[in-house]
């Protein structure tokens, strides 16, 4: 047995490590579990389901960029019910927390999303993307404005007793105020971050390399914007925070657990080298070892400054 | 699937810019097929950070082959490479030609690099099917006829061969096959892969084409590689699960 | 001759070429002109000024992301008055535009520092810094907020008749607001971006690598988020935009035009290959041969969507 | 101030993970004094970013080296290099160690990598004075001693040498010189180049150290390397252009 208690909590989900694997990175599981034992992860994040089925962008949704990606994949996926019947069973057969990730185009559709998918006992949280850029209230996005993301939250608390976390936007001004908000409207975490918005063009045909123009950023470049977003948010809201944007080894984990994340998300690398959300666990718990921490929970906001 | 670290034994510049490279790759040699491919990682950092799609060009025992030219950062990497330097190979990855068709005579299309899966291709078949092969570039540098067989070439420029683009050749060619069962295989440019697609379905031939997409992981994760299906208008196919090689009946190029 | 127009004009600021050097990664134009034939250069941007010399804060001062880097220099600086006693002599002494940056802690400060530098005829534009970390006004920084940015424009809009370009913050919901508020206070132009909020922890003493904690992102790892800014302001905003953040050749220049900036500044860059900007003068008008374009002009937001 | 292009020709690991690169660049070589470093792009790409500063080790004709361990991605790449493969330089950059004093005997006091700069150092000064050296490390594969003249060590653990840090190896050794007029150079952690400059200070004996400093351009532009100075509170100097010699006296370490 390990010395070292690698589990963490995020509000009452007791997770067996800290790391997760991010929405949108892994889709419902199946393809990422011949390169990982499921069994051995933190938790898996469902790919954005929404209410009906969703067909998502045309190609081309991404493209490469310095230490990043682009992508705007429109959250293409099967929809609730699909998810349910067809996807849920193959992620039944493993002891791993199953978190839901929705994204929806009004307050209704992400309430009515979490009824449906809260009786499933295979699902342990519900984690509500307010940041896809498609999603819009009142000509806003959804995720720039403080009072949907308030309102959002309380609706969607109001239909489930698992675990709510919101996962916040980072193309924003202060980030801890959304985070304030979630809090007050009864959330229990947030996931900090999503892409941030970016572009590139083709300079010979003057055309978006992304058929959407505006696609999200992901990957290492953006690591040291995520951890200052997180940073942000734990010097001033009391609410745990799931660390996400730019991971690519334990040393970044380490860094995001030290600014202030319960619990970290891990995306792109899954694309890079999807076996190494396993052996970054390993090396965590060296760190632990050599560092003489009992429990890797010791680390979250252990910053000095 | 597997990922595998793999050294770099040999690299040939076939003919200009073209670049052979051979590495000892038991675990994939003994799987792959043709018509699959492999993720490659180029480079332990994060630049590129991305794998990099290639075709699986050859395989010989224990080795395989991968053919390509130096287009950006990432293949100027790899043609880079020492030899006994290993690289980092994800695969095999996607649906490769289907050869247990019904057919007398495989027909080779390709367009430049879209050469690249085709001399595997040929090993498996040429002891049981005739095999003809049209091979097509802008110019006569851009014609790579390695290890095909019954080889008839066209340029745009006229360099080189048949003065038009390749679909065109093979067309014109048609009327001698026309007592064969054919089963066309395509590779190249997707405006080359539509136009041929437009060739076989107008002359009710069978064919199958290996297309390109932009690709983040290769296996089903991203949802980054999406081609229209003409089977069901309210979802994509994934190019990298589905395909990369798809029969034009089944897919929207 | 050259038979390709590379001059590009902002505001009534005629530039012999788009490319112009960054504040703050050129200091005052004597070392860099070491490498740099200055005289070739479409404009050279001084390293911030405030009214006072200002120290800048203790070390560490920067530190390398993936791709990028962060830094928290505190607006180091030897005040106007040095600035126009020491500095402006040996800048007389070529023929090529310069702009005086600036970045106060307070309206009046502005306003000061443009009158005082107003009088000096080498100084042929102003940069108002509105971004940086340690500038507030009413607990909120300067650049986050949007009546912050329109006083600032117009109070010094009234003591200068040069080219008035207000350098944007990047850290914000949407950019294109605070350009319109330029715009509507008598700016004559913006420049995006400055550099986004991020940090970087050391891992084994959890202190912060730089000892600001929160720096500024710069290079590559920014740019598709400053070309999606550029893009923003371009499609919802006539005004002139200078292109900043990332540029590493002359592609991502050739980019950052078709998106909309009018003229772009190097900045990181320059530390990396300072000889980079005249390189990349020749490379430009290669690219503008070979694509039948007559004026470089043409470029500025000539995407198509 | 140069940005040149120069092949390496030689690399060498002079004692266990101590690399000894040689590299052809007469134009550098040419015009460098001890003490002065270089900044090194180690990579064409955009990883890692930032070149990285190497202090000049030694001169031979038209051959300069550096001597580096690998301490993170930029070394490692540095470390791998192929004879021939070329690095740009970007040098000689600050002030070196002033040769010019009126002393007799030089001390070198030097601190695990902080033995860098002193093989040229000692080339330069050993045919005019007398110089000491005095080399520390953590352990004994820490202690580089590699050509230099007169060497006693000391290791933290007592693996070699004196048993103690090398500033109080130093500091015991002082009244054997007390009839010279003796200068210290120094280079090594800021640490030990505090401890060195208070017992240089006490004992009133000239003191330059080579201090380091997280940098990005390596000249001047970027106000990345403050170092607090002790004549004027109201600015910093810079370490890459003030520096990275300083004599103890003008800095606060
Ligand atoms: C299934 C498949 C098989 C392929 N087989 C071969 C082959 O056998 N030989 C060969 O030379 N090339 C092949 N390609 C194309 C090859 O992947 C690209 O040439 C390569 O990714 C270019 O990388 P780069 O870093 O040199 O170029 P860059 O332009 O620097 O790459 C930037 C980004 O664009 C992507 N990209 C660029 N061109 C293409 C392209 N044509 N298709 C998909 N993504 C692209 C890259 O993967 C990368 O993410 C194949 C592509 C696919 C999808
Ligand atoms: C004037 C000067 C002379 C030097 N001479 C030598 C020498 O002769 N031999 C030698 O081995 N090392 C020397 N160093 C230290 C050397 O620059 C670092 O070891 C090297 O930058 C590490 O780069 P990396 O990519 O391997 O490490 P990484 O940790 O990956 O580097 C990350 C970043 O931190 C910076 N960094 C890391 N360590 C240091 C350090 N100690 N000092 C300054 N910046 C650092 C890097 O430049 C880079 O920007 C010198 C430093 C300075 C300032
Ligand atoms: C291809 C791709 C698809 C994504 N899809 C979703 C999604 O459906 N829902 C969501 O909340 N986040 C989605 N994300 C965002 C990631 O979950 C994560 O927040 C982001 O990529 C930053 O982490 P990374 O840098 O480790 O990738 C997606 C990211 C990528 C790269
Ligand atoms: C070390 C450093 C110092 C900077 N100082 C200033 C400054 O004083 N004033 C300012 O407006 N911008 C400053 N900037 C921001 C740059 O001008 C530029 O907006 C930013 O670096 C993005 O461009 P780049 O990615 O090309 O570097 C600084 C940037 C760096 C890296
Ligand atoms: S490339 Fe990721 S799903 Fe096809
Ligand atoms: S490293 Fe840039 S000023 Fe010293």
């Amino acid at each position: 047995m390990s010395k070292v208690d690698l589990s963490v909590n995020i509000s009452s989900l007791k997770l067996r490590n800290p790391i997760m694997l991010a929405s949108g990175t892994v889709g419902y599981g199946n393809e990422i579990a011949e390169f990982v034992d499921l069994n051995k992860i933190g938790a898996i994040v469902t790919k954005s389901l929404s209410l009906k089925p969703r067909k998502g962008n045309p190609p081309q949704r991404i493209t490469e960029t310095p230490a990043g990606m682009l992508n705007a994949i429109g959250l293409a996926n099967v929809g609730v019910e699909v998810f349910l019947k067809e996807k849920i069973p193959f992620l039944k057969k493993y002891d791993v927390p199953l978190i839901c990730n929705i994204a929806a185009s009004s307050v209704e559709e992400y309430v009515e999303c979490t009824r449906i998918l809260n009786d499933e006992d295979t699902i342990k949280a519900f984690e509500i993307n307010v940041s896809c850029p498609n999603v819009k209230e009142g000509g806003l996005q959804f995720g720039n404005n403080l009072s949907a993301v308030g309102r959002v939250t309380e609706k969607v608390r109001a239909v489930t007793d698992k675990p709510l976390i919101i996962k916040l936007s980072p193309n924003v001004s202060y980030i801890h105020e959304f985070a304030k908000v979630v809090k007050d409207s009864g959330g229990d975490a947030v996931s900090a971050i999503n892409t941030l918005v970016g572009t590139a063009f083709n300079i010979f045909t003057r055309k978006p390399k992304v058929q959407n123009v505006f696609a999200g950023l992901s990957g290492p470049a953006i690591k040291p914007i995520a951890l200052a977003k997180v940073l942000e948010i734990h010097q001033k809201v009391d609410i745990p925070i799931i660390g996400v944007g730019g991971i690519m080894n334990w040393k970044d984990i380490v860094e995001f657990m030290i600014v202030g994340a319960s619990a970290v998300q891990i995306g792109t690398l899954n694309f890079i080298d999807p076996t190494a959300p396993i052996k970054i666990i390993e090396d965590l718990e060296k760190y632990c070892l050599q560092m003489n921490i009992k429990s890797i929970s010791e680390l979250t906001g252990s910053y000095i400054i | 699937m597997l990922i595998v670290n793999s050294p770099v034994k040999e690299i040939k510049e076939i003919q200009k810019d073209i670049f052979l490279q051979k590495i000892y790759s038991p675990e994939i040699a003994g799987q792959i097929k043709p018509g699959q491919f492999l993720n490659i990682r180029v480079s332990e950092t994060v630049f590129p950070l991305l794998r990099r799609p290639f075709s699986i060009c050859d395989v010989e025992g224990d080795f395989i082959y991968l053919m390509f030219n130096i287009f950006g950062e990432g293949t100027r990497i790899l043609a880079h490479k020492h030899i006994d330097d290993t690289i980092d190979i994800l695969g095999p990855l996607g649906k490769g030609f289907n050869i247990t068709d019904d057919f007398d005579l495989a027909v080779i299309v390709a367009g430049g690099l879209g050469s690249a899966p085709f001399p595997f291709l040929t090993r498996l078949l040429k002891d049981k099917y005739e095999v003809h092969s049209f091979v097509g570039g802008r110019t006569k540098n851009d014609v790579i006829t390695y290890n095909l067989l019954n080889v008839q070439t066209a340029t745009d420029d006229g360099s080189l061969g048949f003065n038009g683009n390749v679909v065109q050749l093979f067309e014109k060619n048609l009327p001698s096959f026309k007592d064969k069962r054919i089963k066309v295989f395509g590779c190249g440019p997707n405006a080359m892969l539509r136009a041929l697609k437009e060739v076989c379905i107008t002359h009710n031939i069978n064919c199958e084409v290996s297309t390109e997409c932009a690709m983040a992981c290769g296996f089903g994760i991203c949802q980054g590689c999406p081609i229209e299906s003409t089977e069901q208008s309210d979802k994509y196919l994934l190019v990298c699960k589905d395909g990369p090689v798809f029969n034009v009946k089944d897919v929207i190029i």
